[in-house]
């Protein structure tokens, strides 16, 4: 076994110094949710040391959107988290109306909150069905996830023209106003979702094997949570009270009395429930929101759509993504186009964090915990 | 059970036994000279595995099954795991020869030949013609083995748990950090973290 | 007790095997070639011209002011505009595309071209068994156009409120017009 | 003995009488080897398809519909598409030991048919040690298995085929122990005669089959769980997680020697469930008198169809073990409990003898009580890892 360099830094760590097997898991791998890679450092079954490699799936994003009018760049921000596209618009949309000083009108908040949260309720349960396809049950749960997502695709292909490339907010409010029956189709989807929910736990919460691959597994300490910068649910699982919607009080989230659930562990079952509790709390929001919602402008009439020159300076805004807090920073030259444009991806970021979890696993750990770990190529690499 | 046997099916069980006989010394011969490891522990389960068609054909069933279920069933996994822990791939060929001429092992080969060939032929067992066999072979079996053989039994029971026990502690003691989990080594993360946190 | 939270599972997934011979909830499977499903009113794959009257040369409703050029991310529509003026439905003499290009291999369907439009001359198809066998597809001038009957089958309301803008713009050129003529004549 | 009930094995002898005398055993056994291996054969098309539809199903989906009227044309298509698939065979593999892989794991496979009783007097052979047979075949298959893992020279392949040898060694274990009560209960290790022992209806409707006794209950769903682990079937699916190692020992086959592998597993699966419907669901026995009508094999399919549905079931909805954790579930869960449910077995026999009255229900009660009783504080001790029910609280 010719010694390569890992293995040499493995062995001086004073790991067992036995035969160690080097497997490349990826970029073509059943379970890597995309095109990402690990150099796995084995030691029988005991991994030793992880080497993630990504940067497959990178298409020069932030570079087209510093070619691109600020307009144009909104269709890209669709391809970034190819799950959740509205949320990733409400992002830049966000951080341009602080730089060109927009205001949103009272309709469109609504609007943006509702969509948002209906984005986090099918990427919390399509995460749960990935997680549980690599624990080895054959696509029932993930069938039934995608089932409810169907459902909820539906209703953006109904509003916005594309079921994932919604391209549908802009700066200063949204692009075209809700159908007629829309809002009562969303309160049809939305009863049926709970009953889905309690199908979920019935199916998975109290699963022996369940309990068994995903206690204790990947565990997340406090503090490496908060130095590492992992953001989201991740962190909430390892206890640590962080929900941007509740720190910024960006949109109108100060009028929903929604709870941040908390986990204790940090582990793959934590970061499991903490996703199912909150997709409870998001059926609270969706039903207020969907209740509340009143007529009128949907956009800022004096918001510029084309050629918009927002004043030389910066601006960072940033929401709680359903992966974790998604920011975009601009520096603003006073040209059409961004002069830098910087995406926060946190994705990329929750990822650092995946080799301290995963050693002294197996492999079969290790599959679990980057599935727990929700993350998706286009954002990792933008 | 079966009626007399007329001439023909006996002479056909000759060529039976003999042909199984051939298999036999053809995988015992092969296990001991291919040159991959792999093969010979291949050729060691087919040896034993004729072996047990031999007892077939002299309708000893229980024997057979039995030696089908411990030989190649556990026996052949056991030399395979062998194979496989040690990881060696070719038998090494600087195995020391005792003398180079092969006078030697002839002779040698003879004497053991006569050692074990002797007493086989002597002793007055063989002359007994075999014992009818019985309606039910397995159900005598086992009174035998709970009546008059008995104690042979227990203690092959008592050597096998020992035995087994005796694997457990020394696999045990011989790498007791790889099997529980690995104690979690410092990270390039955890170390960084030190370093952050004010002393 | 041990197998309690299995048997559960085991209970739900056996209330969707049942389920799924009666209840439509539980099969929600589309046989795609056989069952189309109707595509939603706003839906949008693939920009197309829109043309008034029946000649689709004549009655093109594109004016080459090229701001779709311009404001499409992927800059996948190419025009070249013509020399000659003709008159648009309003009377004022505008420019024509001699040459109007979208390559859709490149379009990714955003509808911004459709949005920025000033003249409403390119809107959204909702067209999407594109697969041919050739390799570049570029849609030109003529496979491009479609009459504005068509526009009102695919998107009703849509087209309805721009047929009424249109008509109204048209009320309002002929008043300006009359109130220019009756002043001389009086 | 009606016609209908009898109908195979006169066919058989009308077609081996056709033969002249001399080679007529010949013909014969001839004759039931092409039968079992065409049933079997078309039994494991079958399989397939009904599998993949029961998954659909299961998941709000039809399965595979389009070859064939609803998808039963589906099998022809997977071994055409088996058959012409290119057989790739890596350059550094033991090409020998490649190829000699599935066909060690097949032909054992074949061989435990011939020891189980599909109808009244239907079997290929009485042995008089039946089930030692079944059982020595069923050792042989982690030989092949090993034989594909080390000859892939693949990391995977190899990673694989190590956990598959150690799951199924542990899980024989539990296998033969769940199976050692009904043997001492019809006193014989031939499958007819087990069949036979369970004939007759206690209390006058309750048929006397295995499965209705405390033991026998304990006994079904350990021998069970065995035989899915034995099988490589759903919690116990190690070997080929595809998540995790791709495919296990199969990685570095292709075309038809990976349809070789496959249809071992199924055959495996079937000759492990036809024991357990010999053993513990009474054979080919019909439930109650008025149920004669359906001929003996006829019933003998309908308990085979229901525990493969039972497999299919429990394979959409289980997520896989972890290798360590399957391990424990074998030495620190099965076999004790296999131990224990023999104790109990046999107190069953000695305890037949009380005559007041209520005896049989003082019976069941004990036997239940000393079933359950271990198997509780075993399932507790099992998962040991901080099971302490998870609370989650709310910030503010």
């Amino acid at each position: 076994m010719i010694a390569t360099p890992e293995i040499q830094t493995a062995r001086t760590r004073g790991i067992a110094n036995h035969e160690l097997l080097e497997v490349s898991m990826g970029p073509h791998h059943p379970s890597t949710h995309g095109v990402f890679r690990m150099n796995v450092l084995l030691d029988g079954e005991v991994i030793v040391k992880l080497t993630p490699v990504f940067g497959y799936l990178h298409r020069n994003h932030e570079k087209i959107a510093e070619k691109n009018s600020y307009l144009s760049a909104i269709p890209y921000t669709d391809r970034l988290d190819y799950i959740c596209s509205m949320t990733n618009n409400w992002a830049y949309v966000l951080s341009v109306e602080k730089l060109a000083g927009i205001a949103v009108p009272e309709r469109a908040e609504y609007i943006r909150v509702i969509t948002a949260e209906l984005t986090r309720l099918f990427n919390h349960a399509c995460l749960a069905g990935f997680l549980l396809q690599d624990m080895g049950a054959l696509g029932t749960p993930l069938m039934y996830a995608f089932r409810e997502r169907e459902k909820i695709l539906d209703l953006f292909e109904s509003l916005t023209g594309s079921r994932m490339m919604c391209n549908y907010l802009r700066f200063g409010g949204c692009r075209c106003d809700l159908p007629d029956g829309w809002l009562k189709q969303a309160a049809g989807v939305l009863a049926a979702f709970s009953p889905f929910l309690d199908q979920f736990e019935a199916l998975l919460d109290e699963n022996e094997i369940l309990h068994a691959r995903s206690e204790g597994v990947g565990v997340l300490p406090r503090e490496l949570a908060i130095n590492a910068g992992v953001t989201g649910p991740g962190l909430r699982a390892s206890g640590v009270n962080y929900d941007v919607r509740k720190v910024d009080h960006y949109g109108i989230y100060d009028r929903f009395p929604f709870r941040v659930p908390l986990g204790e562990h940090g582990d793959v079952l934590d970061r499991y429930m903490v996703r199912i509790l909150e997709m409870r709390e998001s059926i609270k929001i969706l039903d207020q929101a969907l209740r509340e919602i009143a007529p009128g402008p949907i956009i800022d009439p004096k918001a510029k759509l084309r050629n918009l020159r927002p004043k030389a300076g910066e601006a960072y805004g940033r929401i709680e993504g359903p992966k974790g807090e998604l920011g975009f920073y601009l520096i603003s030259d006073g040209g059409p186009t961004p002069y830098r444009f910087r995406v926060r991806p946190p994705s990329l970021i929750n990822l650092t964090v995946l080799e301290d979890m995963c050693i002294g696993h197996s492999i079969s750990d290790v599959v679990i915990i980057l599935g727990s770990v929700d993350i998706v190529l286009g954002e990792v690499d933008r | 059970m079966s009626n007399p046997r007329p001439a023909t099916i006996v002479m056909l069980n000759e060529i039976a036994f003999y042909l199984t006989a051939a298999l036999v010394l053809i995988f015992a011969i092969a296990a001991m000279t291919l040159p991959r490891l792999v093969h010979c522990a291949v050729c060691a389960a087919g040896a034993f595995a004729s072996l047990a068609l031999i007892y077939l054909e002299l309708d000893a069933e229980f024997v057979a099954f039995a030696q089908l279920l411990v030989y190649v069933g556990a026996i052949a996994i056991l030399i395979v795991f062998a194979i496989l822990l040690t990881n060696l791939q070719e038998a090494d060929p600087q195995v020391r020869r005792a003398s180079r001429s092969w006078v030697v092992g002839v002779a040698v080969a003879a004497i053991l030949l006569a050692a074990l060939g002797l007493p086989i032929i002597t002793t007055p067992l063989l002359q007994r013609a075999a014992p009818a066999a019985t309606a039910a072979p397995v159900r005598d079996i086992g009174e035998k083995l709970m009546t008059t053989y008995v104690l042979p039994l227990e203690m092959i029971g008592v050597l096998l748990t020992s035995a087994l026990l005796g694997a457990v502690v020394i696999a045990m003691r011989e790498e007791p950090e790889v099997k529980t989990k690995v104690t979690r080594p410092t990270t390039p993360a955890l170390e960084r973290q030190e370093e952050l946190t004010p002393r | 007790m041990l197998g309690r939270g299995i048997i559960r599972g085991l209970i739900e997934t056996g209330r969707n095997f049942c389920g799924s011979y009666h209840d439509k909830e539980r099969l929600t499977t589309v046989q795609y070639p056989e069952e189309k499903l109707a595509p939603q009113e706003n839906a949008r794959t693939i920009p197309f011209l829109v043309y008034d009257g029946n000649d689709p040369v004549a009655g093109l409703r594109c004016t080459a002011c090229t701001i779709c050029e311009q404001e499409c991310p992927p800059q996948c529509i190419s025009i070249v505009k013509d020399t000659v003026k003709k008159p648009d439905y309003l009377g004022k003499m505008q420019l024509h595309p001699k040459v109007f290009d979208i390559d859709i291999t490149v379009c990714m369907s955003c509808g911004i071209c459709a949005e920025v439009c000033p003249f409403d001359s390119i809107k959204m198809d909702q067209v999407f068994e594109l697969a041919q066998g050739k390799r570049s597809m570029i849609l030109h001038k003529n496979n491009l156009a479609k009459s504005n009957t068509y526009f009102g089958e695919i998107h009703p309301t849509e087209a309805a409120a721009v047929n009424e803008a249109r008509a109204e713009e048209v009320r309002k050129a002929e008043a300006k017009k009359a109130a220019q003529a009756a002043p001389v004549s009086a | 003995m009606n016609a209908l009930d009898q109908i195979f094995v006169t066919i058989q002898h009308w077609l081996a009488g056709l033969a002249p005398a001399a080679v007529q055993p010949l013909v014969s056994m001839l004759l039931i080897i092409g039968g079992l291996m065409g049933v079997f054969g078309g039994c494991f098309a079958l399989t397939t398809i009904i599998e993949r539809k029961t998954l659909g199903r299961m998941q709000n989906r039809f399965g595979p519909n389009r070859v064939g009227p609803f998808g039963l044309l589906q099998p022809m298509a997977d071994g055409l598409k088996m058959l012409t698939k290119e057989d790739i065979v890596p350059f550094s593999a033991d090409h020998i030991l490649h190829f000699l892989a599935p066909v060690a794991l097949t032909v054992p496979v074949w061989l435990a048919f011939s020891v189980l009783p599909f109808g009244r007097n239907m079997y290929a052979i009485d042995l008089d040690c039946g089930i030692l047979f079944f059982f020595a075949i069923g050792s042989t298959s982690e030989l092949a298995i090993f034989l594909a893992g080390w000859s892939s020279q693949n990391k995977y392949s190899l990673v694989g085929a190590m956990r598959a040898i150690a799951q199924m060694i542990s899980y024989e274990v539990p296998l033969v122990l769940a199976s050692v009560p009904v043997l001492i209960a019809a006193s014989s290790l031939s499958l007819p005669a087990i069949v036979h022992a369970q004939s007759g209806f206690a209390l006058g409707w309750v048929p006397r089959w295995n499965v209705f006794t405390p033991w026998g209950i304990a006994g079904f769903a350990l021998f069970m769980i065995a035989a899915s682990a034995e099988s490589n079937r759903c919690p116990f699916d190690l070997p080929e997680g595809e998540s995790e190692l791709i495919a296990g020992y199969l990685t570095e086959y292709s075309g038809f020697k990976y349809a070789l592998f496959f249809l071992g597993e199924y055959l495996g699966l079937f000759a492990v469930t036809g024991l357990g419907v010999t053993l513990f669901l009474g054979g080919w026995q019909a439930p109650a008198t008025w149920l004669e009508w359906i001929p003996s094999w006829g019933w003998f399919a309908l308990k085979f169809g229901a525990l493969i549905f039972l497999f299919i079931w429990v394979r959409a909805t289980l997520p896989r073990l972890r290798l360590n954790q399957l391990l424990n579930f074998a030495w620190k869960f099965l076999v004790p409990l296999a131990v224990v449910n023999l104790v109990v077995a046999v107190a069953w026999w000695q305890s037949s003898v009380w005559q007041f009255p209520g005896a049989l229900e003082v019976r069941w009660l004990l036997g239940t009580v000393l079933l359950a009783v271990p198997y509780v504080w075993l399932g507790r001790a099992w998962n040991d890892v901080e099971s302490a029910p998870r609370h989650y609280r709310y910030a503010e």
